[in-house]
């Protein structure tokens, strides 16, 4: 084990498969830096500090620098894919998403599909999201429930340096597009990472507390969230089973209803707006298939239906909170 | 790769393959049988197979929403293609895709595409690969006169330059995106090229109802792609024989219109003009080629008719590969 | 009243409004047809029938024939709504949201909260949507569970003539932004259109059909698989309240809870993927709110998680149908 | 239009706000009182004022993320924009946007925006807009070097020659994209201009650094836009004088780079030179404005810090006109 951050786990796992897997490419908007520049490439290296010393080591060719052009750049990666090569690209932030959904929903997600399971198209997508930067409602947003709605793709939350590395892994050598979200906040987050081989399953959630009262749920930065509530909780008296769904596509529908079955209280913690989100997703699935367990109606704590506002306090406001979180297992255990 | 009488015979060959294929598929959309929404490649014959034939398995070409020409010069099965238009089971597609997303990745056909201006990308992706691989291979995004006024057209022509891969952009002037004029849609008044031109590229123009201009032009470009200097882009003035898409009433063309393209911008024609007058072949051999490919495409709507459609529990197969 | 298709009251609606209001303009691929072509504009009119005639009457300025550029059609739609004019822009396939969901999302629909509510967005988006034509994975998509999710957007899906007249009325003389989502399988539908003005709000749904036993809401071309669910149930004894959403972005939550307190027993029926759906948005409005009512598990019928098939046997099976439908209708009923 | 005393010296005065603000900023930035992504405009100021001078509120313009010397040469508020940037109640955009989304749509301000390229498409729009009412107003589009890349760009460009719009695309070639040099990125080389031309577009060059050049060339480009022959482009070279956001190290830069440029390609200074050769304004007018600029954007930062947060509920405000 070694300690690092978040950013650093995912430099060194994208390193480590390139050096594994000659088939293995980097592309994106100034994941080389410098470029065309007299600082020179590599002056640098990557906004996130995710790609730093990659196009030293691997050359041009491995590590692509782009244009700004997010829809060439997916497009590209799904090209690369098809040619047998296994490309993960950057998108610098989720909310560019907007300028290249074509390529991840009509394209990269469905050749297998449309071609009749003729192909694979082993691409990874990695991009930043989320709110707690201030940085407005162009720059802050959690795709997670439009990319998870999208058949075809998988989509991956690490919320630990450990995870990272090891859902990385396994994103890059599994057979299909895989989009890989990493919360702004998280990227300097500490934690003891395995060394060597370290590969996670997709669609096995992490228990992060256990607990027999209520089961939260949640991904990403909001894993913490749940945690702080759930901490404070246990004061009170009130038990929570906190699960990290690690991967929102597949799910891990056993850990949420296997949970459920113990608390038949269910709070699901989301930082998407609220319709049609992840957290009514999985109001959804326990409604159908916990129903005879559940003791109380289901909180879902989420950001509000409005795009993310800028000033600290109105960010602060649209964030759910461990206050909030708290409040709705108050309320799930209230329910008479 | 000099036209010897083998691989004009070929060349002839596969056109007529492409012609017959969608003037039997025009015929066969009128019984009802074929679902969905086709769109028939039938006039620009000779730009498909003039690329193509200069191609192997291991260049890559991305297609269209008018693909099948792309598909089948490219060496994609014709029955197969029957079949997977037909929706069938054993399909090229397993009746998954069906005509605008016919594919065939060993051969190098990357797909046909529904969306306007996404395949320019993935080409570029294609030619990435190539570049990386070092084996002088190459990658053709297909674009007509209305996919080159898309977004998605253009940052993969800057990216291409930019990353000096072995990307070449192929578009085919049929003069119509829909029911709209290219000198409408295409602000430089239909000169496509010389907007490719503008981002950098070394572009052709060539007459795509020619297969012996559409050749040759295509050596010479392939010449200087595969030498690593960087992408190129070309520009073939061809003719859709067919309306936009099987039940179009075509009403955007001029009086005599069709006519006079069918008589004068014939790839099939002219070939058979220009061939004989080379003195390789006689009318005869190309008589031959049209009997084999009337009987191909007879015995391939009659497997397609004849075969099984996909069994309704298919709908959830192929999606991922592990899940 | 006067009888008429569905696209020929869209036809009518638009006609009418922008003879009323010189601040309407129309916008997208091929609305006139013929542009450029020896047969001259209007030698087509329109893809889907729609558009027809209004470029002869109104001119190049209010009826603007674009290329196919649909990130810059939705563009100028927002720099028209911004200039004060009432833009009504067609995007030809939903699909096609995938070549500018930016200009949706990240544009148009935060305007007015980024820029502090001073400004309005009035674009209309209207946009042909759905399966059943075989038009496979790439024009034949559900999009409206997408376009919900986002925060600023409106999104109305009318089943009738008459409601596709008093919807898109009301949608252009609103004041917000609003997706106006035409279901390809309702265009040749028929039925009586009020004459003269005549708008709906939006966030009213529509009762399709009475009943006492099981609340059924879908919206689109689901409606007409609900209702006829519901007619063969009837004769089982079993009533079902259908309600027609008319809008999903607002939603009309009273009219199903209402429905709920009665019936106890919810389906809903969605042409979306299951994953983060308009479906499983209503079980979770549900079972926050209606949890105390509930008597059986939530029904959901959806599309599967796969992209659409082409095969017409696929695409079959692909869609939610009135057997699906009356299954999960036994299914609530039994339940004990 | 010609540059009579007042228009210099208020285009003068309007430079030194840009840059006085920017300035004030990049200092109160690193005490942590500012939220956010904030993208300094300082080296640019005679393109946004040499553009905007010449506009009036009816014309409009949509800018990029590096929004604030647009916003302020056309005329929004200095003290409404530092509070909107320090994210109070009463800023432009009542906290809302911030400094990537400031707008003022009676100014003609049709917004910042965070998403690179965005912009193109909207001001075809609002050329439409323009051209519909008939009265010769414009409506322009700024770019950067990095934009010029992105899809929405080229799709706009090709729109606004297609409909004959009166829309102006002003690329503000600073030479970097974030952290990649133009070079690079721009496939033909650094020329964005050419590639404009290429579209079928009349396009201008001029030095972004000189408020003159600037003017000069903007008017005749503005007599041909508003006499209705179309859209025109227009590149300026200038420079950004702080890193791509405020804490960006610039380690792309060469050695001495940035001291150069300051001193060499500095709009203001040059202003000072060449506006005292004209015999019209003495330096001492200018100093004047100097003291003036410093004291509003005193004013306007001791304002923002007074004035009040907004209060958590409005996060759920201004979302929808009615809901
Ligand atoms: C993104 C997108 N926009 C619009 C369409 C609808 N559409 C299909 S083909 C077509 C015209 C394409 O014209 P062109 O590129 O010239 O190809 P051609 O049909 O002439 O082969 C249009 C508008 C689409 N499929 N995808
Ligand atoms: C769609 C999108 N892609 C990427 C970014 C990230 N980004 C912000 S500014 C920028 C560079 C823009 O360069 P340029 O257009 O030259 O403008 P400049 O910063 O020089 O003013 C990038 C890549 C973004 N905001 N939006
Ligand atoms: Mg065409
Ligand atoms: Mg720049």
């Amino acid at each position: 084990m070694t300690e690092m951050m978040l950013r650093e786990a995912i430099a060194q796992t994208l390193h480590d498969e390139m050096l594994r897997d000659s088939n293995v490419v980097v592309l994106g908007e100034d994941i080389v830096g410098g470029m065309g520049t007299e600082g020179g490439p590599e002056s640098t290296g990557g906004i996130w500090g995710t790609s730093g010393g990659l196009f030293d080591k691997f050359g041009p060719n491995r590590v692509i620098d782009t244009p700004i052009s997010e829809s060439a750049i997916v497009g590209a990666a799904a090209g690369l894919a098809l040619s047998g090569k296994r490309p993960v690209a950057e998108i610098m932030f989720a909310d560019f998403v907007g300028v290249c959904l074509d390529q991840l929903w009509n394209q990269l997600a469905k050749f297998r599909y449309m071609f009749g399971g003729k192909t694979t198209c082993p691409a990874v997508i990695r991009m930043s999201y989320g709110a707690g930067l201030n940085a407005a409602a162009q720059h802050s947003q959690s795709v997670y429930s439009l990319l998870t709605a999208l058949p075809g793709l998988k989509v991956v939350m690490p919320t630990t340096p450990a995870d990272a590395k090891g859902l990385l892994t396994t994103a890059i050598r599994g057979s299909d597009p895989v989009i890989f979200m990493e919360h702004k906040a998280l990227y300097a987050v500490r934690g003891e990472v395995p060394e060597g081989e370290y590969m996670i399953p997709f669609g096995q959630a992490r228990q992060v507390r256990a607990g027999r009262d209520v089961t939260i749920v949640a991904c990403g930065l909001m894993v913490s969230v749940a945690e702080a509530a759930a901490a404070g909780l246990e004061a009170e008296g009130i038990g929570c089973n906190v699960i990290d769904l690690r991967t929102t596509s597949p799910i891990d529908e056993d850990a949420i209803l296997d949970s459920l079955e113990i608390t038949g209280r269910l709070v699901v913690v989301d930082e998407s707006p609220p319709r049609c989100s992840l957290a009514t997703d999985i109001a959804g699935l326990a409604s159908q298939h916990a129903f005879s367990s559940l003791k109380a109606p289901i909180q879902l704590v989420t950001a509000p239906h409005t795009p993310v506002p800028f000033a600290r306090e109105l960010e602060r406001e649209y964030l759910p909170s461990a206050d909030k979180v708290q409040a709705a297992v108050r309320a799930v255990m209230a329910y008479k | 790769m000099q036209l010897d009488r083998e691989r004009l015979l070929r060349a002839y060959k596969n056109m007529k393959i492409i012609r017959m294929f969608e003037e039997r598929l025009h015929e066969e959309i009128k019984t009802g049988e074929i679902a969905g929404f086709t769109h028939l490649y039938a006039g620009q014959e000779a730009v498909a197979v003039g690329v193509c034939e200069l191609l192997d398995d291991e260049d890559k070409i991305v297609s269209t929403h008018r693909g099948h020409g792309h598909c089948l010069a490219k060496g994609c099965d014709v029955i197969g293609m029957m079949k997977e238009i037909y929706g069938r089971a054993d399909g090229l597609c397993k009746g998954k895709g069906g005509s605008m997303h016919i594919a065939d990745i060993e051969k190098g056909m990357l797909g046909a595409n529904g969306i306007v201006g996404a395949g320019a990308p993935i080409a570029v992706g294609a030619a990435m690969s190539a570049k990386l691989d070092g084996r002088g291979k190459v990658s053709i995004a297909f674009s007509g006169d209305g996919a080159c006024n898309q977004g998605t057209t253009f940052e993969a022509m800057n990216m291409a330059v930019v990353t000096k891969v072995p990307a070449i952009f192929v578009f085919e002037n049929n003069k119509y995106s829909e029911n709209t004029g290219v000198d409408y849609a295409v602000g430089t008044a239909s000169d496509i090229a010389g907007r490719a031109e503008g981002f950098g590229m070394k572009v052709w123009r060539a007459n795509g109802s020619d297969f012996f201009d559409v050749y040759n032009t295509m050596l010479d470009l392939l010449d200087y792609v595969r030498a690593g200097h960087g992408p190129a882009a070309i520009e073939f003035d061809t003719e859709r024989f067919f309306g936009h898409f099987e039940g179009d009433p075509q009403k955007y063309r001029g009086d005599g219109e069709l006519a006079r393209i069918r008589d004068q911008r014939d790839p099939l024609k002219q070939f058979r003009l220009k061939a004989v007058e080379l003195d390789k072949i006689d009318l005869s051999d190309l008589d031959k080629i049209d009997e084999d490919v009337a009987a191909l495409i007879e015995a391939a709507v009659t497997q397609a008719r004849a075969a099984d459609a996909p069994s309704p529990e298919d709908v959830l197969t192929d999606v991922y590969v592990s899940y």
